[in-house]
Order: C-alpha cells, then sequence, then structure tokens
C-alpha cells in the first residue's frame, strides 16, 4: 500500500499541479507586524500534548515560523507549556530564532513559560496571561483537550486575533466557533509546506494526497464489493 | 447572561424539581442486558475515571452497581484510573448492599497499572493482581477461587473518561475472548462509541448523567426503589433548563442579528 | 523549514539516532523471523531504558518554576506575592506528597517514622481534596458558561455553512435535553442519527486526512529533525 | 460532626467562588486560585514523577540488581544540562532518543489504526434491501468520501470538483455542530455538581470527592454567604479606589 501512495505520488510531481490555499496563513505575518505596531505581544501555546504527540511537534514546526517572524518584526514572543520536555524544545526554538538574527541578548527566560503539566492548572495559568498580559494574537495549535475553549473564549472575551489548528475532533468545534482561523486536521501538517513557499515542499504534500486518493478509491471498491456480499477487501485490509 | 446560566440551574437544584425523563434505546439496552444476565454470573466494572469528570460519570456507576447488587451476580471492581479504586469504595458505600459480602460475592482489585496486566487477566487474576485494595492476596478470595480467570466473565462495563480504556477492553478483552462489553461515557466521548453500538459490538452506552437518570427511573420502574440514590434525577431539571436557555439564546440572537440585518440594509 | 540549510556535525549526529530508533520502531511490529534475534524482546527492552530515561527528567518542570518565581519575587515584579504564595503551596504539597499520599517514597514506614505520616496524612488529604480538587472542578465549570457564550456567538446563520453548523448544533442540543424527548420523542431519534452518520462519516474524513498527514510529517522528521529552525 | 471536613467544606466553597469570579473579571481572588493551583499541581506532580522514577528506573538497579539501568539514568540526567550555559545543547541526545522512539511507533501505529481500521470500517453494503438503513449506509460512505476530498489539495477547488469538497466540507461542519451540541451535555452536568455543592445538596457526591459527608455539606450555603460579603467589600473598595482616582485625575487637569 505505501508502494501504492509513493507510486502516485511520482506521477503527480511529474505533472505540476495547482494547489488550493489554506486560508488564512498568509495573514500571520500581517497579524504578527500589527502586534508590532501596537507595542502587544504574540502568544502562542502548542498544548498539553509531550513530544510524544504529532500534533504537538506540527505546532513546534509551525512556531518555527511564527518565532522568525516576531524577531523581524520587533514583536514581543510570548509561549506558555504544560510539558517539560516541550518547554525545553520551545526555549530552544525562540532561543535560536533571536540568535539568527543576531540578537541573542534580546531574548530573555520569561519568555518562554512553563506552566503545568496538570490539564486545568494549565489552563487556569493562560487564560490568566492572556487576561492580564492581553496580547495582541493567539496562536493556540497543537494536541488540545477541554481546556481549548477555556483559553479561546478568553482570548476571545479579549478581542485577541486567534489562530487554532488541532486534529482532535472532539475539540476541533471550539476551534472553529472562536478563532479568525483555525487549521483543520490535516491542514496542520500541511501548513508548513506553505509557509515555506518553496516548490519542494509543496510538491512533497503530494503524498498525502495520493493517499487519499487510494482511501476513497479503496472505500468504494470495498463498499461496491460488499454490496455484492464479497468481503475480499476487508479481509485483505485487515492482514 | 453567565448569571442567568447560575441562575436557571440554581433554581431547579435548590427546589428539587424533577422530570419524568425518556429512555434512550442504548440505556434500555444496557438495562435489559444486565436484567437477563444468568444467575451467578460475573460482571467486572471497571472504573477509569479521573476525579473531575466525577459528575458525569460517578452516578451512573453508583445505579448500575445497585443493580447488579440486586440481581444474583457477583462482580469484581478494577480501575485503569489511578483515582478509581477510591471512587469504587465510595460506590460501595453509597449502594444498599443487601446481603452480599465482600470477598465471596464482590471484590476491589484496585489499580490496573499496565496493559500487560489487562491482557494477563483473563488467563489468570491472582497471578497479574495478587492483592485487593484491602491487602488480602486475591488468590485466598472465594470469589476467585470460584472465577480465577476473567476470561469467565460474561460482561465488562467500563465507565470511561477518554475512550482509551474502551478501546482496549474491546481489543484485549472482547477480541480475544469474546466478553460482552458496555460503556458509560462522558458526553464528550460517547459520538465516538455510536459506530461500536450500531455494529453490534458495545450491548449498551450510558450517556454522561443523563443516562444515569434514565437508567435509575428504570429501576424504579422495576425495582419500586433507589430514586435519588445517585443524584442524577434530581439534576434533571436543571439540565434541561439549562439547555433550553442555550437554544432559546441561540434564537434570540439569530432574532437580533437579522434584524440588525434588515435594518442595516434599509439604511444603505 | 527548508530543508536545504545545512546540518551541523552534531545535528547530524543526533539525526542519525532518531532514525535509527525510528526506523527500528516503525517495523520491528511487523518482522518475526523464526530462530533468529527475538526482536520483539529486544524492542521492550529497549522501551524499558527509554522510560527510564524519561522518568529521569522529573524534577525539570519544578526547576523551571522555581527560577521564574524566584525571579518574579527577587525584582519583584507586579505579582510577586502571589508568586511567594506558589512557591510556599509547590514546597508544601511536594514534601506532604512525598509523604502521605499513594506516591509516598515510603508507604511501609521503614524510614520515616509513623507518626510523621499519621501527622501528614490529614495535611496531605486537606491539601488535596479540599483544595487541588476543587479547584480543578471549579475550573472545568467554568466551561459551562463558555460553551453557552460560545453558542450564542457562534450559532448565528450567517451563510449556508454557518447554517448547517447551527442546525447540527441545536438538533443535537434538543434532542439531549429530557424536556424536549417530552415536547416530542422523535428529537431524541433525530439526536441519534446526526451522531451515528453525518457524524461518523465528518469524523472518519478528518481521521483519515489527519493520518495521512501525521504519517507523511512523521517520516519526513527521521531524515530531518529542525532543532530550533 | 467532623470540625475539620466543615472547615474544608468552607474552604472548598470559598475556592469555588474564587474562580468563578474570573467570569465577571481577573482579579485577586482569582489570581490567588490560579497560583495556589499551580503551585499544588507542581508539587504533587513532583513527587508522583519521582515515585515513577524510583520504579522505573532506581528499583531495576538497586532492588534488581540491573545495572544496565544506570545508562538510561545518566542519559536523563542530560535533560538537566539546559539548566547550565556551557553544555545547555546537551539535552537534546536523550530528547533525540525519545523523539526517535514516538516518531516510530507514531508511523507503525497511525496506519494501522486510523488509516486501515476507519478505511475497512466505512466499506459497508450500498444496498441492504431496507430503504433507511441503505440510506443510511450510504450518507455513511458518502460522507466519508467527500469530507476526505475537501482535504485534497492539489486541485482548485472550482467547478464539479469543488462542488464536492464543498458538500465535504457541509459533512466535516455538520460533525463539529453535532459534537459542539453533545459536548453541551457533559459540561452543564459539571456545573451543576458545582452548584449542587454550593447549595449544601445532599445528592452531591460529598463522600466520592473527599469532602466529608452530607452533614457538614449542608453548612456550605454560610461560606457562600461570607464570600459573597467579602467579594462586596472588595468591589466595593475597588470602585471608591476608580472614583477618586478619577477625581483626582480631574482635579489635575485644567
Amino acid at each position: 500500500m505505501l508502494v501504492a501512495i509513493y507510486w502516485v505520488a511520482k506521477i503527480a510531481v511529474k505533472r505540476k499541479l495547482k494547489t488550493r490555499s489554506i486560508p488564512g496563513l498568509e495573514r500571520i505575518d500581517e497579524w504578527i507586524k500589527e502586534a508590532a505596531k501596537l507595542n502587544r505581544s504574540v502568544f502562542f501555546t502548542p498544548g498539553t500534548g509531550g513530544i510524544t504527540t504529532p500534533d504537538t511537534l506540527a505546532a513546534l514546526a509551525l512556531l518555527g515560523y511564527v518565532a522568525k517572524h516576531c524577531v523581524e518584526h520587533n514583536a514581543r514572543l510570548l509561549v506558555a507549556n504544560s510539558d517539560p520536555q516541550v518547554q525545553q524544545l520551545t526555549e530552544d526554538l525562540v532561543k535560536n530564532a533571536y540568535a539568527k538574527a543576531g540578537r541573542e541578548k534580546e531574548y530573555s527566560t520569561d519568555m518562554v513559560r512553563y506552566v503545568s503539566t496538570r490539564q486545568f492548572a494549565y489552563a487556569a495559568g493562560v487564560m490568566g496571561i492572556l487576561r492580564r498580559e492581553k496580547p495582541a494574537v493567539n496562536f493556540f495549535v497543537g494536541d488540545f483537550q477541554a481546556e481549548a475553549l477555556q483559553i479561546a473564549e478568553t482570548g476571545r472575551g479579549e478581542a485577541i486575533y486567534q489562530f487554532g489548528g488541532t486534529t482532535n475532533t472532539d475539540q476541533l468545534p471550539f476551534f472553529m466557533t472562536t478563532c479568525d482561523q483555525t487549521l483543520i486536521g490535516e491542514e496542520l501538517y500541511t501548513a508548513q509546506g506553505y509557509l515555506s513557499s518553496d516548490p519542494e515542499a509543496i510538491s512533497r504534500l503530494i503524498g498525502p494526497d495520493a493517499g487519499k486518493i487510494l482511501a476513497i478509491l479503496l472505500i468504494l471498491a470495498g463498499a461496491l464489493l460488499i454490496t455484492f456480499g464479497n468481503s475480499i477487501l476487508i479481509a485483505l485490509m485487515e492482514l | 447572561m453567565y448569571l442567568i446560566l447560575l441562575l436557571v440551574i440554581t433554581v431547579p437544584v435548590l427546589t428539587h424539581a424533577s422530570i419524568a425523563v425518556p429512555i434512550t434505546p442504548m440505556t434500555r439496552a444496557l438495562y435489559d442486558f444486565i436484567q437477563n444476565l444468568p444467575p451467578n454470573s460475573l460482571v467486572v466494572e471497571s472504573f477509569d475515571y479521573a476525579t473531575s469528570v466525577v459528575p458525569e460519570l460517578h452516578p451512573q456507576a453508583i445505579v448500575v452497581t445497585q443493580h447488579i447488587f440486586m440481581r444474583p451476580l457477583k462482580v469484581l471492581f478494577v480501575a485503569l484510573d489511578n483515582n478509581g479504586p477510591p471512587l469504587a469504595d465510595a460506590v460501595l458505600d453509597t449502594i444498599n448492599k443487601g446481603n452480599k459480602s465482600y470477598g465471596v460475592d464482590y471484590a476491589n482489585l484496585g489499580y490496573i497499572p499496565n496493559t500487560a496486566t489487562l491482557i494477563g487477566m483473563p488467563s489468570n487474576i491472582a497471578q497479574f493482581l495478587p492483592v485487593d485494595t484491602h491487602g488480602n492476596p486475591t488468590a485466598g478470595l472465594p470469589i476467585i477461587k470460584e472465577f480465577p480467570a476473567a476470561k469467565d466473565a460474561a460482561f465488562v462495563i467500563t465507565f470511561d473518561d477518554d475512550s482509551s480504556a474502551l478501546y482496549s477492553y474491546l481489543q484485549y478483552w472482547q477480541g480475544s475472548f469474546n466478553i460482552a462489553v458496555a460503556v458509560g461515557a462522558t458526553a464528550t466521548i460517547a459520538p465516538g462509541f455510536m459506530p461500536f453500538y450500531n455494529s453490534g459490538q458495545l450491548v449498551g452506552v450510558l450517556i454522561s448523567i443523563r443516562g444515569a437518570a434514565e437508567y435509575e427511573s428504570l429501576l424504579n420502574q422495576q425495582y419500586h426503589c433507589c430514586l435519588g440514590i445517585s443524584g442524577a434525577s434530581s439534576a434533571m431539571v436543571a439540565l434541561s433548563a439549562s439547555h433550553v436557555l442555550i437554544v432559546a439564546m441561540v434564537v434570540f440572537g439569530n432574532a437580533a442579528y437579522f434584524i440588525s440585518r434588515r435594518t442595516s440594509k434599509r439604511e444603505k | 523549514m527548508s530543508s536545504d540549510k545545512k546540518m551541523t556535525r552534531e545535528e547530524l549526529g543526533l539525526q542519525i539516532i532518531i532514525f535509527s530508533l525510528g526506523f527500528f520502531y516503525a517495523i520491528v511490529y511487523y518482522i518475526a523471523v523464526p530462530g533468529t534475534v527475538n526482536l520483539q524482546a529486544v524492542s521492550d527492552q529497549l522501551l524499558a531504558y527509554i522510560t527510564a530515561m524519561l522518568t529521569a527528567a522529573f524534577a525539570i518542570g519544578v526547576i523551571n518554576l522555581t527560577r521564574v518565581h524566584v525571579n518574579n519575587i527577587k525584582r519583584k515584579r507586579a505579582t510577586w506575592k502571589y508568586s511567594v504564595i506558589l512557591i510556599i503551596c509547590l514546597y508544601a504539597m511536594a514534601i506532604f506528597s512525598m509523604i502521605a499520599s499513594p506516591y509516598a517514597l515510603d508507604p511501609q514506614a521503614a524510614v520515616i517514622p509513623a507518626s510523621v505520616i499519621a501527622f501528614s496524612t490529614p495535611i496531605w488529604e486537606f491539601l488535596y481534596y479540599k483544595i487541588l480538587v476543587n479547584i480543578n472542578s471549579t475550573i472545568f465549570s467554568l466551561l459551562a458558561f463558555f460553551i453557552a457564550s460560545a453558542a450564542y456567538r457562534a450559532f448565528k446563520a450567517r451563510s449556508l455553512e454557518s447554517t448547517i453548523l447551527l442546525a447540527a448544533g441545536l438538533l443535537v442540543v434538543l434532542g439531549q435535553a429530557p424536556i424536549a424527548d417530552l415536547v416530542w420523542p422523535g428529537f431524541g431519534a433525530i439526536r441519534d442519527w446526526i451522531l451515528a452518520f453525518p457524524n461518523t462519516a465528518g469524523q472518519r474524513g478528518i481521521l483519515i486526512g489527519a493520518a495521512l498527514g501525521i504519517l507523511v510529517f512523521s517520516v519526513r522528521r527521521l531524515f530531518r529533525y529542525p532543532w530550533g529552525d | 460532626m467532623n470540625p475539620i471536613d466543615l472547615i474544608g467544606v468552607w474552604v472548598g466553597v470559598f475556592i469555588t467562588l474564587m474562580v468563578l469570579s474570573f467570569l465577571y473579571k481577573e482579579n485577586p481572588f482569582f489570581r490567588l486560585a490560579e497560583y495556589s493551583f499551580i503551585g499544588l499541581a507542581a508539587g504533587y506532580a513532583l513527587a508522583a514523577s519521582l515515585r515513577l522514577f524510583i520504579n522505573q528506573a532506581l528499583n531495576p538497579i538497586f532492588v534488581d540488581g540491573n545495572l544496565t539501568f544506570i545508562v538510561p539514568v545518566i542519559l536523563g540526567s542530560l535533560f538537566y544540562a539546559q539548566f547550565t550555559k556551557k553544555y545547555s545543547s546537551l539535552y537534546r541526545l536523550p530528547l533525540s532518543l525519545a523523539l526517535g522512539y514516538s516518531l516510530g511507533v507514531t508511523i507503525w501505529s497511525i496506519f494501522a489504526t486510523f488509516f486501515v481500521k476507519q478505511v475497512t470500517a466505512t466499506m459497508i453494503p450500498l444496498f441492504t434491501g431496507n430503504a433507511l438503513t441503505t440510506f443510511d449506509n450510504v450518507i455513511l460512505v458518502a460522507g466519508t468520501i467527500l469530507s476526505l476530498s475537501y482535504f485534497i489539495l492539489h486541485r482548485e477547488q472550482k467547478g464539479v470538483w469543488g462542488g464536492f469538497t464543498k458538500i465535504g466540507k457541509y459533512f466535516i461542519l455538520a460533525t463539529l455542530g453535532a459534537v459542539f451540541g453533545s459536548t453541551v451535555l457533559g459540561r452543564m452536568a459539571i456545573i451543576i455538581q458545582r452548584v449542587q455543592f454550593l447549595v449544601g445538596d445532599p445528592a452531591f457526591p460529598w463522600r466520592a470527592l473527599g469532602m466529608g459527608t452530607a452533614t457538614e455539606g449542608a453548612y456550605a450555603p454560610i461560606g457562600v454567604v461570607a464570600f459573597l460579603a467579602v467579594f462586596g467589600y472588595y468591589m466595593y473598595r475597588e470602585r471608591k479606589k476608580g472614583s477618586s482616582a478619577e477625581t483626582a485625575s480631574k482635579a489635575t487637569k485644567p
């Protein structure tokens, strides 16, 4: 099956296909500039997942982008974490973003804050930060559980621009209803491809697309076969 | 708006108003299944929730346990969440235990620390959970002597707050040993279980506090008892009121939206 | 995020570690060659080491919190008084939890005198049940208010898209209020149908898509992990 | 009646209202609850994870005599290198091991559990002989395919294809609406129980939550009244401060 995905991907790369856009990604930059102009900070939190959670790792990739642009536009970045190891990674990311611009001295330890491993203690801490510091933008992207709506509604109450993203279907509705932009499910993973605007990265997005087409074909074939009482495809898949 | 919601909930709670609860098929299916279990079957109850969801799942645990204790069944309590064992004890303190005695008819085996234990229990309970929560060796309990392996269980119900417990039981207990499984779920995760119920993999689903209230009224219909035992029934009016409030707010919000849109159009 | 950037030697070394472990765990469950080394056992042993390694990081969070809040207190930042309370709560709870909680270090009273444990138990129970559990539950309960205000704001029939969101949401809300069922039993049936079919379909679409995104993302990370990029 | 439990109930009531006051505005009471909660949670977590460290890493060495576990303990201690200036990037070594492991397991499990399971579960008969179940099944299969098509990126969402993806998006939105709606039930259950606690209702699971018994609980409303008095006084002072600051600023203006 993996071979099939690879094969479809190969064909697709040869024929350069047009892609649809993910709405909202291009506005990240604008928002950060706006925050710098208002002299308010940019807030980012990757949620309550650990380093073993894929959503968290995808969020960190986005943080890399946000941090770079915050340094560029002189916006104050504020990161809040729930997992100690994620805290270490984010500290590194933000520090490096400053180091690359040759402005290590501007990095301070209270930019990246560890709040709590406990879900609702983390939520209380983030809610407090949002209300007290009133950032201009709130990026909450990654792995969230019930705390998502607490963060989102507090941010909404302070009229903060909100950018959300997760694959957790239990929480996605609350992102959709409170954020100005939401990355739904897989968009969280393809976002970086778009942000890095180099053609090679975009062509890499073809892999998942090929998988989706394959999934659609498989579902159709399987459903048709079983309609006529043939369950061979199901048996094959369960091998 | 927040104040109205608080009021709408507080007034029914204070006045102890009550309301008849319609029974959903998923709750009835679970009730009928337990009601029709052959006498002397072994049931396993798994307490897989943290204290933060006690409002949703604890009432379910109370009513289901009460039902099981009213029938000639044997029951083992386990937990996949480390908050579970004391919660099971709290349930046992709440219900009417009839003439059942600890060790013979029921036992609290405590926390299942890892998947290996969960997989091992169907073949040998005493080996994987050597002591119960009271510190007794499990091998010495009459109930374990009667049922040394969990694969003899007729039924397992998990009170689950993050779906991992249910998936484990479906995979390791039902998949391998064909033990019937039911779940008491929080409202957030319950929608994800509908496909399992529809395909017959689950004998029943209790949804949050409402499932508990329905179960309580089923018990009351048959045994004329237990009304108010879990506190779920008395929450039903407040629950209805808060839901109606949300619907009313949404309707009101939309009306206001349409009116404002119409007037702004005219101004143009 | 661009991959053309050269890796430093240190990063290359780390990447080799990531790749080899990742590759091993991605395939180990598929291969079982009878008679050769039992890869399953190797992977279990390795996992025990990795778990042990991760548990060694147990104090990272506390060190971070202590650093930040001691700093707050030293510099008399705006919230420094609260930082004092935080630090006191942290260390008091840590000490009593190590003596008297389910995670006590010496539950059999082999080293710590039994009288100390007996003295600490009610204090720990007070801190845990009377304070921590209550704050936890109440912060959770804030969601009831937030979900109401989110519904009020978001459920507006602005476009066809938001009308669908509104309709599905309202029908489910109506279907689970016991009182609505008494008015018309159909509400409950509609709710169950929405949850069982359109909802399952949408969830599967999201899940399958996400699974593919995660798969490609993870494979790419095996070849290049962007440290601080 | 147990006096400690009675005090516990009152403390619990105060704390509950301190947190709820956040809905009105951010205030010192909420801040106190927030900071003490973070502190208590961290302290408890420290004890819990220390216990885990002893069970998983130290017991194998000192109890079972398995000296190989010294290696992971040394590697794990490198996590603390980040707090030094000179060797700070050494923490990346243990982290790489953990990352490699988790990426590998993800690659293995995501395919089996999400992709294969969800795809096979959707292979259901499109015609069953019963009009109702046929309709249900068609909705399920078509809905899955269409909502999946929404995520396909290599094609602009225009024309007939755009129509498909649009219907897919509708399915996704219906799903999100349904999840939103069903979550309401659980959240209301939680606030109802909080209210039961505040009014001292016997239906509240006093025993299960370690709050003593309903006898002590019945005195909870006294705590509510006391808190409202304190909070009222705080607001009165705030307002007075606010108005005096206002008059002061007016006075300075020419």
